[in-house]
């Protein structure tokens, strides 16, 4: 039972991050909520982990490793695309940058 | 001597065995029977609150030392007396009291929040500052069997909680809606962020000798005598002294205190906190200090362990806490030795020096686990270590910026 | 070869003997200048100056040199003087003050009172451990607790008191010379008087006999 | 000595029950709707960071201790930092007024919401679906024993098994670091 309840706290949380990149038109928003669908897939995997049939392997946990690092790095290059739009636009409303050049 | 060595345990199980005798007591009497799981819970928690309390009410106590020895030391080395009023009716008690009259003061003094503040953000930076700042103390070895908790990956939760007071920092900065306090702020964080590296690279340096992230097996590979202590390795020494630097930098201590200089932005993130929000923000600043200076003692100098065997009568925990006073002794004589940096410098210093050096000391270590020999891994540590250190130091601040001639507006 | 960080060793040697050095010779004068205020006391420097007060001479009664003249309370720029006249039984006014309050919270230690007082009677004392709780009659000072005596303006400004011990002599010793001047002028004049009036009297005896007898001349 | 530590470690202590984790779960799913919903974007990213802490708490409550202090680590000393950073330096005026759906009624930002969170629902809807009725889930309900988690191990693990994705991690970390760098950096006027 325990792991349903962990599955369903993850999937409530991915669904408040997609609600985020769905609806906020701000970029930090969308990238708000795309930090929490991350935090949500790690603790599916953390969950698969703790209840797996061989925990000692720790495929959930370098999973969950790696992917909080591809986070920071995604999180760093995306806040510099923010910024480098807001420089060249003057918004960060992802909807009125829609010029492909700059 | 054992029973001073012993005295901390002793204590704590005396302090359980009276709980439960009273607890059987208080049943017996009551007619209530207690099951197993009850007792053991209620000692549980007595257990737990026991090492909460004594950790809280010892660095309350080192806060409260502090503040004032600070400011005497301080004095002797520029030749005052500094504070030697405050007393007990007619015995001065050379103004040791002083910190009781400065608690009553700020208690007492009005609470003021700005009119365009973020009340609650402004309400929650202290505590956001003050909780994490209490918790790191809890993974410091102390003394034998003295572990609040054997955390196998202590060092990390060390540096992760330490991480947070940026966050707190940020809060008071933002909330109080002050220009000298978020150019204080980011001033601090900016800071933080930049002398974070180099502090977790040194530790990890430690961590990478030892073979272990728990503070308690670093300890233990330092036993013996003061020559297995990591400072007298090259790449210990490089590490330690990284690791001082960065502690100064991240404690906010002089000359790293300029997110909060007085003589450009008043107090920094703190302008706009009075009474006791402000002594809060203090007492985590000086809390934090202790934290990280017994962190220092424990990766660098042998956490409590005596530096002779010879000296072992003396009880690991005195020694602990001999090494940490000598520490903080130190950051005052640093203090009242070294001029504030600026911000510029301070962040190439930061990125130019001490991450290249952080760098060096880990090969450094490398090469000296690596290289079996004794003899050649003195040299070859040495090496790697000095060398960089004699260049950086030549040509990172050596050179002479040229300076644009100054244009005036008005009076060309 | 200058190894680098060798001048933060340096500075912090510097410092680290200053702190032993503040525990060891503490009976240097060139360190711990820091006086222990209550306990200790700074030697005033001669000119220094706070709050004006009144001179005697002898007795408080009867010595006091002011004349309630009123000229400091005029010139005083903060205006903190305040005297009234004294009047004896006839209420005729006599030179002396009746009251005299200074109120050393507007005092501003100007000396202008002292510059200005034609009977040295005003000086500046150095008194400093005048506050007290209370905001208002604490701080007016009245002429019993303004009144010092001129010994006690030797010790506290031992120069200036001679000087001016010096100047009242001079002006005493002026004024005895030109009252005995004026009182042998007068003298001389009264026996010039004297003298003129006899003459004048001999002259118009001589005149009245003439004319006595002069009508008759010209009745002649 | 040893008597002392023999007697207080081998004492039965009472073990935290296992429904403590519904705390910071509870207050993490808290934390991140209030940072979807929340008017002011640095009372967003606050939120946020309060929702990866009770993550990291989370984390460690299920035993993968090394796994939450590093979230703890990387989300709440950099990534938050990150985002705070980029609020500040997009002008003030859009902080105060980014357009929030849940506020100012406008028809197309009123469907804009709606069809997202209809979107939303339907995802819900059928991940929990799955999860109540997969049979994976059923059969993998059986919690073993108590798997703690050795930082030695994941240190074996990154330079044995997952040697080359660390490598490849690393890599990756180098380029969003010279990339966010070139990225941000201000263009000299020429």
């Amino acid at each position: 039972m325990m792991l349903q309840i962990l599955l369903a706290i993850s999937a409530i949380l991915f669904c408040i991050g997609l609600l985020a990149a769905l609806t906020r038109s701000n970029a930090i928003l969308v990238l708000i909520g795309i930090e929490l669908m991350l935090g949500a897939g790690n603790l599916n995997f953390i969950a698969f982990w703790k209840f797996s049939a061989h925990p000692e392997l720790l495929t959930g946990v370098m999973f969950a490793i790696f992917s909080i690092a591809l986070a920071a790095a995604e999180a760093a290059v995306g806040l510099a695309i923010i910024i480098q739009v807001h420089r060249r636009l003057r918004t960060v409303n992802i909807n009125k940058a829609d010029q492909l050049k700059g | 001597m054992n029973f001073l060595e012993n005295l901390p345990l002793a204590a704590k199980k005396l302090v359980l065995d009276l709980v439960e005798a009273a607890c059987k007591w208080a049943c017996a009497k009551t007619g209530i029977t207690l099951p197993d799981w009850g007792l053991s819970l209620i000692l549980s928690l007595v257990s737990v609150l026991l090492v909460i309390v004594t950790i809280i009410v010892v660095y309350l106590v080192m806060f409260a030392l502090m503040s004032v020895l600070e400011r005497k030391i301080l004095a002797r080395m520029q030749n005052r007396y500094g504070p030697n009023r405050v007393g007990f009716f007619r015995w001065r008690l050379w103004g040791l009291l002083q910190p009781v009259a400065d608690g009553i003061k700020m208690l007492t003094k009005e609470d003021i929040v700005p009119r365009g503040a973020d009340k609650i953000v402004h309400f929650l930076a202290p505590i956001v500052m003050v909780a994490p700042a209490l918790m790191l103390p809890a993974i410091i070895p102390y003394g034998r069997g003295m572990v609040p908790i054997e955390l196998a990956s202590g060092i990390l939760y060390f540096f992760a909680l330490g991480a947070s007071t940026e966050l707190a920092v940020f809060m008071a900065g933002w909330s109080s809606n002050n220009k000298y306090s978020v150019m204080g702020a980011m001033r601090a964080i900016a800071q933080m962020i930049s002398y974070e590296l180099p502090l977790i690279m040194s530790a990890v340096v430690v961590a990478l000798v030892a073979g272990s992230l728990s503070p308690l097996k670093i300890v233990e590979a330092q036993g013996g005598s003061i020559l297995n202590w990591f400072v007298c390795t090259p790449w210990g020494f490089v590490a330690c002294l990284l690791f001082y630097i960065s502690a100064l930098a991240e404690a906010n201590r002089c000359p790293f205190d300029l997110p909060e200089g007085e003589s450009e932005l008043v107090a920094g993130h703190l302008t706009e906190y009075s009474g006791f929000k402000y002594a809060i923000f203090f007492m985590a600043e000086y809390v934090g200090m202790f934290a990280i200076n017994g962190m220092l003692v424990t990766l660098f100098l042998g956490g409590f362990n005596a530096p002779a065997p010879f000296l072992s009568f003396i009880p690991s925990w005195c020694w602990f806490f001999g090494k940490l006073a000598f520490l903080a002794f130190s950051m005052v004589w640093v203090r009242a030795t070294l001029p504030r940096f600026r911000i510029d410098q301070m962040l190439q210093f930061a990125w130019k020096f001490m991450i290249p050096m952080s760098f060096a000391s880990f090969l450094s270590a490398a090469a000296w686990c690596y290289s079996g020999n004794a003899a050649l891994a003195w040299a070859l540590s040495t090496v790697i270590v000095g060398v960089p250190y004699l260049v950086l130091g030549r040509f990172c601040f050596t050179r002479h910026h040229a300076v644009d001639n100054r244009r005036y507006l008005y009076s060309e | 070869m200058n190894i680098p960080g060798s001048g933060i060793l340096k500075g912090m040697a510097v410092t680290a003997l200053n702190f032993v050095g503040s525990f060891l010779d503490r009976a240097h004068a060139k360190r711990l200048i820091t006086e222990q205020y209550p306990e200790e006391r700074p030697t005033l420097p001669e000119a220094s100056r706070s709050f004006p007060f009144l001179i005697f001479d002898g007795n408080p009664e009867t010595g006091i040199r002011c004349v309630a003249c009123k000229i400091c309370e005029k010139e005083c720029p903060p205006q903190c003087i305040y005297i009234v006249q004294d009047k004896d039984a006839n209420g005729k006014a006599i030179r002396r003050p009746k009251v005299f309050d200074i109120d050393i919270s507007v005092c501003m230690g100007c000396q202008i009172c002292v510059e200005v007082c034609p009977f040295e009677s005003i000086r500046m004392d150095n008194i400093y451990e005048v506050s007290s709780y209370d905001r208002f009659s604490a701080l007016v000072v009245s002429k019993d607790k303004l009144l010092k005596s001129n010994e006690y303006y030797h010790q506290i400004h031992p120069t200036e008191a001679d000087a001016t011990d010096a100047r009242i002599e001079a002006a005493r010793v002026k004024k005895t010379a030109t009252a005995k001047a004026a009182a042998e002028k007068a003298a001389a004049a009264k026996a010039a008087a004297a003298a003129k009036a006899a003459e004048e009297k001999a002259a118009a005896d001589q005149a009245a006999a003439a004319t006595t007898t002069q009508p008759e001349q010209p009745a002649q | 000595m040893h008597d002392l530590l023999q007697y207080l470690t081998s004492r039965h202590w009472e073990p935290a029950p296992e429904w403590l984790f519904l705390i910071p779960a509870l207050l993490m799913l808290a934390a991140g709707f209030a940072a979807v919903v929340l008017r002011n974007l640095i009372h967003c990213a606050l939120c946020l960071t309060l929702s990866f802490i009770a993550l990291g708490v989370l984390f460690i409550a299920l035993g993968a201790e090394f796994v939450g202090l590093v979230q703890l680590l990387v989300y709440v000393g950099a990534v938050s930092m990150l985002i705070v950073f980029a609020i500040l330096l997009t002008p003030a005026s859009e902080v105060a007024a980014s357009n929030n759906p849940f506020r100012s009624f406008n028809l197309s930002r009123a469907l804009n919401a709606a069809v997202g969170g209809f979107i939303v629902l339907l995802v819900l809807g059928g991940l929990l679906a799955a999860i109540a009725f997969s049979p994976h889930a059923q059969a993998a309900v059986l919690p073993t024993t108590a798997a703690t988690l050795k930082p030695a191990a994941i240190g074996q693990n990154l330079l044995t098994q997952t040697l080359l994705p660390l490598q490849g991690a690393a890599i990756l970390l180098t380029a969003a670091l010279v990339g966010a760098a070139l990225l941000a950096k201000e263009e000299k006027q020429s």
